[in-house]
């Protein structure tokens, strides 16, 4: 157990460490970076806490899809006047609130968090026989707070349609730039050539196996989005326009197609987001199925951002 | 919750029309994005009234569990008075805004898809969809995915216009309520943490007097306030509500803020009743105070109209943080009638607010600007939007017969009935501080034009009237009873009972 | 229909119907020349509706509506200011024709005449308090009506003393509410209730205050002479004459004669003494005669203040009818002086009227200022308080003298337009109304026979003062010359300094705003609410 | 699990002092997702203290936090979004313009005469 011990308290202390010089880095690219550094060890912490599902999204979404954001960001924005620090008496003050919040949040953790821990575990495991699915947490997602995944994935759209708007009006519906305007280079369209087949194999086994192991449609999802970014910055092939219909279907189909499972349960099981008796595990691996690929859409367009150029005739 | 309450799927209808709505338009696109709006708004409306009607006529709670899954481990939606009451005047309003907006966000035929017509419908049916989750919702986590689907539908519409203010604006606006939501969600956390729990209902029986609760209490409230825009956490609303086109803002002030402050209530009253103490609830209250005097002193320094609207709305919210001391505290009626008044304050500044920011989009548009000191003479080119604005302005001065008067004369009666009254003093102030930013601007819209008067521009007549109506939605809630109402009863806990527990 | 006179329905919806025509450019144009049939329902109702006719909206029936009710106060008042309108209107009419102000004058005018006419016959609180509101905020764009620095200065002068004054209104109604059972809203019933109130001193000192302002006593008279004598002549008339009685009818309603709490009468008295006393004493260093009749006004509402305050104070319920038939000759004999103004009266035979119409106030005998101040004589009439209010009756007559020379000295007001034929008839009109409705009031009041009023110790008694007074003014004249004339209002030097504290005051409201509003010091704020709410939850 | 306990307030702190004080946003947006991730964080902890029924973690505050990532992640793509916008537009990416210019000074009418 010691060394187990020793292994949490070094990676708390690195995640620490990390997590400082992301907030005290004196250049906002190094910040990014070590920020990526921040979020592939913190899903190490996520794997010593049980939660592999979590781990698996932390890296690929936490760290994978919003480092790749947040590098275009600073690459592009770097470290220009954004107004001066504020006064010395501010940060202070703003340092004794922060470290009273950390320390009650501390405390409170430590100390007030009632013994035995209350827990839904139970409930939920015993009712995942009926459900056909092997992982709980699937089973939460799909199932029991299914309506929750819904409205987030109505949520990513949503946010996908901000990004969007952001589109000066002459170029509404055209293609969003990606990556530098200078050609790729080779090694990128060596790793481009290289990488989406054995990205989406992998990705089609996250979705695949998530029913029953740690995985699932977000995972997998982002893995997919991962490769489609590298290959569109290797330019070896095009974004589409952001009004092509093919790629709003595909943005759009896996909510819908949820939505629609979950109004089938209304008519044909006995309420919305049920699902009848038998079929519980196939739509959901049908539901599934469609996140991940609009997951993909809409995760690989949110990097790329709104439309700057015209689309084509 | 009391005992009595029926399954019903309407709920999830409130929801998901609007929110399977805005997927369809955004995939169809084009000019067919307003034909399904011309659907969508009157089938929205329908479900709203149905969901009003049916908790009126059996007087008690409509309740769905999705999925068939109870909580603790699944999530059920619940509709008690209030809902339905907050989800029929998000309805109107919405459609109000919907024919309001209609002529100007259309596509031309035959041309590619415009950007705003588009983003527009989309958002308008997003924030519908919000707002109704966040009035049905029963389940802290799922509350928070709808407070972020609200958030995710407002910011853009702030940014809707393109401009470079609003661009900074909306960015503001989305980084401090990206603040109040990590806020809200420790409370969350900690809430399950300690009660197991994640359903109202289960965690109001479940809920203690200890520190956790207190804690979690106050991180999520106060996340909640910084999306309400609560006085001193204000920052990003006046240039957010000023900043976004006409229609966006109506939605805005009149409904978007409304609905963390409907989490707030909903989790000091239903999710853990009686917990709020004496001085927790005078600060809340404090707070309110301090947004409805300072709020409007501001409003009455702005040159610009559409800020000092704004301002308003930062003073308006003030007065709905009354309730908590004045409805919290077990001493019949006085509660009860603080709690109509609060919530008919929050009815009727939406019809107003709304109202006002039509007409003055609509005096903007005729203008070209919307300086306060130039206004002369656009009572007799726009005399409807004019009247729709004074007809607001009064509701909000708090003059009869006008939704805003009931509720200012039952916080005062029951701050009076309580005997605090410093709250009355507040309440009183603000009203002569209303009264004079709204005197100013309608007595410069009805001053002659000035010598270098523009030309005016054109502006729809039936856009006109749509203003109009909804400053006179304002009015007639003046007609609804000085006494406390029952709709706004129905399903709520019964608070003394359980501080007696 | 015994809830439903429709002559109280047609005093009410003719000026709204008319305000809606407003909403159509072609009707606008018109208005300006109808202006003056709006009132004539309310006239009709004052003289032909029965005691007690009732209007009560439909949506009373529900909760909150609105309920009106017409008595002997409110007829005599509704009727004086229907006819004072009704003349006005005749006299505006001439110039407003084809003048670009003309509609919004008219719109301001109608809701000021609506305010006006309700508020005499409400019957319920909120219907009083609805137009209260209406009249005390439309006036404002009467008197800011032609846009000089005068004029807004005066409006805004006008506007923060009228929204104190509904606050101050709308708070003693509250108080009157929550001490009603059933938080009961009729006028009635919360004035009987107020003896129980635990509150009762709050709310008279509320309702006093509220109603003193509106009244112009002093020391919140203020701005009564900015705002007269800004206004444009015909709403100055009807402004001094009817509007200002909306404060009249408020006292006359919610002051519990019959069961007066103590002191409060000796403190409306007072206050009452000390406005006629100082109105007079301010008036004649003024020679705008708008400003002088403004004053006269202080004065003569001063004088009412104290006839209600000796009312309250000997618990006499006669004192009601008795102000409002004092008010109700001032509505119409103020309304005619300010007309006055206008049409060239300061030459010849209508010099004479004028002069009449003005010592009336005074208690000329044979004028209706003579029946009225007989009238108030009643609570009034014992020992030391006598003898004061002859020393008022002198003091009106100085201040009236002073006012006839002002306006023989002065040119001419308001020079174009040139006085009209119909504005000397309608002029004249109102002047002959000003001794011939006191006269056929006053048996109805039955208080005194007419024997009573022209026996020779009785004229004698009403006549010495204007004798006096105009020996006062003749041994004055010597000095007139040297006396410093000062500006309208001048002594509300206040005002600059109050707007001057009040835009510092914004000014650093606005700078806190803007420190608020930056990002570091909002998201600490932010934080730092957290840990205060935490705080005062744990305080248990 | 204490020390992760810790680790994840230290965390909050952190973010939340990032957040307050750093005047670049995209350093907000990052100084934010620190923040929220020591939120979730907190979630793993609660989920891993209810461990039963054979899990290694309660599952349900498992889901919450994939939920929550992927709100985040939505957020911050908005955010980089705007500020990208704002760039673009202004050339720097000050969030003071606003509160310096928004209120102007006072009307010219209500200077005293």
């Amino acid at each position: 157990m010691t060394s187990a011990l020793a292994f949490d308290l070094a990676l708390a202390a690195l995640v620490l460490a990390i997590a400082t010089l992301t907030i005290a880095a004196r250049e906002a690219m190094s910040a990014v970076i070590s920020f990526i550094a921040y979020g592939l060890l913190l899903s190490l912490a996520w794997v010593r806490l049980r939660a592999p599902d979590v781990a698996l999204t932390e890296a690929a979404i936490g760290a994978g899809v919003t480092g790749l954001l947040l590098l275009g960001a600073a690459a592009t924005i770097g470290d220009r006047q954004a107004g001066a620090a504020p006064p010395l008496a501010l940060m202070l003050a703003a340092g004794l609130a922060c470290a009273l919040v950390a320390s009650g949040l501390a405390a409170t953790t430590l100390v007030l968090l009632p013994e035995p821990a209350p827990t839904l575990a139970p409930p939920a495991m015993a009712s995942l026989a009926t459900t056909g699915l092997g992982n709980p947490v699937t089973a939460v997602l799909f199932v029991y707070r299914a309506l929750d995944t819904l409205l987030e994935k109505v949520v990513l759209v949503l946010a996908l349609l901000g990004v969007w708007s952001l589109a000066p009006d002459r170029v509404w519906g055209g293609v969003a730039r990606l990556g530098p305007d200078a050609p790729p280079r080779a090694m990128l369209v060596f790793l481009a050539q290289l990488l989406p087949p054995v990205g989406m194999v992998i990705a089609i086994y996250m979705f695949w196996t998530g029913a029953d192991h740690p995985g699932g449609a977000f995972q997998g999802g982002a893995i997919l989005a991962a490769m489609w970014l590298i290959v569109l910055t290797a330019r070896l092939a095009d974004m589409p326009a952001t009004s092509h219909p093919g790629l709003r279907l595909l943005v759009l189909a896996g909510p819908m197609l949820f939505a629609a499972i979950g109004f089938a349960g209304w008519a044909l099981a006995d309420a919305f987001l049920a699902y009848p008796e038998g079929y519980a595990k196939p739509l959901i691996i049908l539901a599934e199925a469609g996140l991940t690929l609009s997951i993909a859409a809409t995760l690989a367009c949110l990097v790329a951002g709104p439309a700057t150029r015209t689309p084509p005739p | 919750m009391t005992d009595a309450a029926s399954q019903s799927v309407l709920p999830v209808l409130g929801i998901m029309l609007p929110a399977t709505g805005m997927l369809l338009m955004l995939l169809v696109g084009g000019r067919y994005v307003e034909w399904l709006a011309l659907i969508l708004l009157p089938a929205g409306l329908a479900v709203a009234a149905a969901i009003f009607a049916a908790v009126w006529r059996e007087g008690h709670t409509l309740i769905y569990v999705v999925g068939g899954w109870q909580p603790p481990l699944g999530i059920a939606l619940r509709a008690d008075g209030l809902s339905a009451a907050m989800m029929l005047v998000t309805a109107v309003i919405i459609c109000a805004t919907g024919l309001f907006a209609g002529p100007q966000f259309s596509q031309p035929r035959g041309r590619p898809e415009r950007r705003a017509p588009l983003v527009f419908w989309t958002l308008l049916l997003a924030i519908w969809a919000a707002l109704n989750a966040v009035v049905v919702g029963a389940d802290l986590f799922n509350l928070y995915v709808a407070l972020e689907l609200l958030t995710f539908a407002a910011v853009p519409l702030v940014a809707l216009t393109g401009g470079t203010e609003t661009i900074e604006a909306a960015l503001r606006y989305l980084l401090f309520a990206l603040l109040g939501s990590v806020s809200y969600l420790i409370g969350t956390v900690l809430l399950f943490a300690a009660y197991g729990t994640l359903d109202i209902a289960l965690l109001s029986a479940r809920v203690r007097p200890e520190p956790i609760s207190w804690i979690a209490a106050s991180l999520m409230t106060i996340g909640l306030i910084a999306k309400t825009a609560l006085f001193p956490l204000h920052l990003w609303l006046p240039p957010a509500h000023a900043g976004a086109p006409a229609p966006g803002s109506a939605v805005l002030s009149a409904l978007v803020v409304k609905g963390s402050f409907f989490l707030i209530v909903r989790l000091w009253f239903d999710a853990m009743p009686g917990l709020l103490n004496l001085a927790a609830a005078q600060l809340l209250a404090g707070l309110g105070a301090a947004a409805i005097l300072l709020g409007s002193i501001l409003a009455l320094r702005q040159s610009r109209l559409k800020l000092l609207i704004a301002y308003s709305t930062v003073a308006q919210v003030g007065y709905l943080f009354l309730i908590f001391p004045l409805a919290g505290a077990a001493s019949e009626p006085a509660s009860s009638i603080a709690w109509t008044g609060g919530w008919l304050q929050l009815f009727s500044h939406a019809f107003a607010k709304a109202a006002m920011f039509m007409a003055a989009g609509l005096i903007a548009e005729a203008l070209g600007h919307d300086r306060i000191a130039e206004l002369g003479g656009i009572a007799r080119r726009l005399p409807i939007s004019t009247l729709a604005f004074a007809l607001a302005g009064l509701s909000l001065m708090g003059v009869p017969p006008s939704g805003g008067f009931v509720a200012k004369w039952l916080l005062l009666l029951a701050s009076v009935m309580q005997g605090q009254w410093w709250w009355a003093a507040v309440i009183l102030l603000g009203g002569v501080l209303a009264g004079a930013y709204v005197l100013i601007v309608v007595g410069k819209a009805l001053a002659p034009a000035g010598a270098a008067a523009a030309p005016t521009a054109p502006v729809s007549r039936r856009r006109e009237v749509v203003a109009l109506t909804v400053a006179l939605g304002a009015v007639l809630l003046g007609l609804v009873p000085l006494q406390p109402s029952e709709l706004l009863q129905i399903g709520r806990l019964d608070v003394h009972a359980l501080a007696a527990r | 229909m015994a809830d439903l006179d429709p002559w109280l329905a047609a005093t009410l919806l003719l000026p709204i119907a008319m305000l809606a025509a407003c909403g159509f450019a072609r009707a606008r144009a018109r208005i300006p020349d109808l202006l003056w049939l709006v009132p004539l329902p309310a006239l009709f109702t004052a003289v032909v509706a029965p005691d007690g006719a009732e209007l009560v909206l439909p949506a009373a029936r529900l909760g909150l509506g609105l309920s009106f009710r017409l008595d002997r106060v409110g007829a005599m008042l509704l009727g004086a200011a229907a006819l004072l309108w009704l003349l006005a209107g005749v006299y505006a009419r001439a110039g407003l024709r084809r003048t670009p102000g003309a509609a919004a004058f008219a719109i301001w005018w109608l809701l000021t005449m609506l305010g006006n006419l309700g508020v005499f016959l409400a019957h319920d609180m909120v219907t009083f308090y609805l137009f209260f509101t209406i009249a005390s905020l439309a006036a404002y764009g009467l008197i800011v009506h032609d846009q000089s620095a005068p004029a807004r200065r005066a409006g805004r002068v006008y506007v923060a003393f009228t929204l104190i004054s509904e606050a101050m209104l709308l708070a003693g109604f509250v108080l009157l509410a929550a001490a009603t059972p059933q938080h009961g809203i009729g006028i009635d019933e919360v004035v009987d209730a107020l003896a129980q109130s635990p509150w009762r001193g709050t709310t008279m000192a509320l309702l006093i205050t509220a109603f003193a302002l509106k009244i112009g006593l002093v020391p919140l008279h203020a701005w009564m002479p900015l705002a007269y004598s800004a206004a444009p002549i015909a709403a100055a008339s009807v402004l001094s004459g009817a509007a200002v009685k909306a404060g009249v009818i408020g006292l006359i309603r919610f002051l519990p004669f019959a069961a007066p709490p103590p002191h409060w009468g000796q403190a409306l008295a007072a206050a009452g003494l000390v406005s006629a006393f100082y109105g007079v004493g301010a008036g004649l260093f003024r020679a705008n005669p708008k400003t002088v009749l403004a004053y006269s006004s202080v004065s003569q509402m001063g004088v009412l203040a104290t006839v209600l305050g000796m009312g309250l104070m000997a618990a006499n319920r006669h004192t009601a009818i008795i102000a409002a038939f004092y008010a109700t000759h001032h509505v119409l004999v103020k309304g005619s002086l300010f007309l006055a103004l206008g049409i060239a009266a300061s030459r010849g035979w209508r010099l004479w009227v004028v002069a009449a119409l003005a010592l009336g106030l005074a208690g000329l005998p044979l004028t209706g200022g003579a029946l009225a101040k007989a009238a108030i004589k009643l609570p009034l009439s014992d020992g030391a308080i006598g003898l004061i209010a002859d020393l008022s009756a002198v003091a009106s007559a100085i201040l009236m003298f002073h006012f006839l020379r002002c306006l023989v000295c002065a040119p001419d007001a308001e020079p174009a337009p040139p006085a009209t034929r119909l504005r000397r008839r309608a002029w004249l009109l109102l002047a002959l109304a000003c001794v011939a409705v006191p006269a056929a009031l006053f048996p109805r009041l039955e208080l005194m026979t007419w024997g009573e009023i022209f026996g020779p110790k009785p004229l004698w008694d009403a006549a010495w003062p204007i004798l006096v007074g105009g020996l006062v003014t003749l041994a004055r004249q010597s000095f007139y010359d040297r006396l410093p004339v000062r500006r309208a209002g001048a002594e509300l030097g206040v005002d600059h300094a109050l707007l001057l504290i009040s835009r510092r005051f914004g000014d650093a409201v606005v700078a806190i705003d803007q420190h608020l509003r930056q990002w570091p010091t909002a998201a600490l704020m932010f934080v730092g609410l957290v840990l205060v709410l935490a705080g005062a939850l744990l305080m248990r | 699990m204490t020390i992760f306990a810790a680790c994840a307030a230290l965390l909050m702190g952190l973010g939340l002092f990032g957040l307050i004080t750093n005047p670049q946003p995209l350093r907000k947006i990052v100084a934010f997702n620190i923040l929220g991730s020591g939120v979730f964080l907190l979630f793993g902890i609660v989920a891993r203290r209810g461990a039963a029924a054979g899990v290694g973690a309660d599952p349900v505050p498992q889901a919450l936090v994939i939920t929550g990532i992927v709100v985040a992640f939505a957020a911050t793509a908005m955010a980089v979004a705007l500020l990208l916008r704002l760039f673009a537009d202004r050339g720097d990416t000050r969030l003071d313009h606003e509160s310096a210019a928004g209120t102007e000074p006072a009307r010219d009418d209500c200077r005293p005469p």
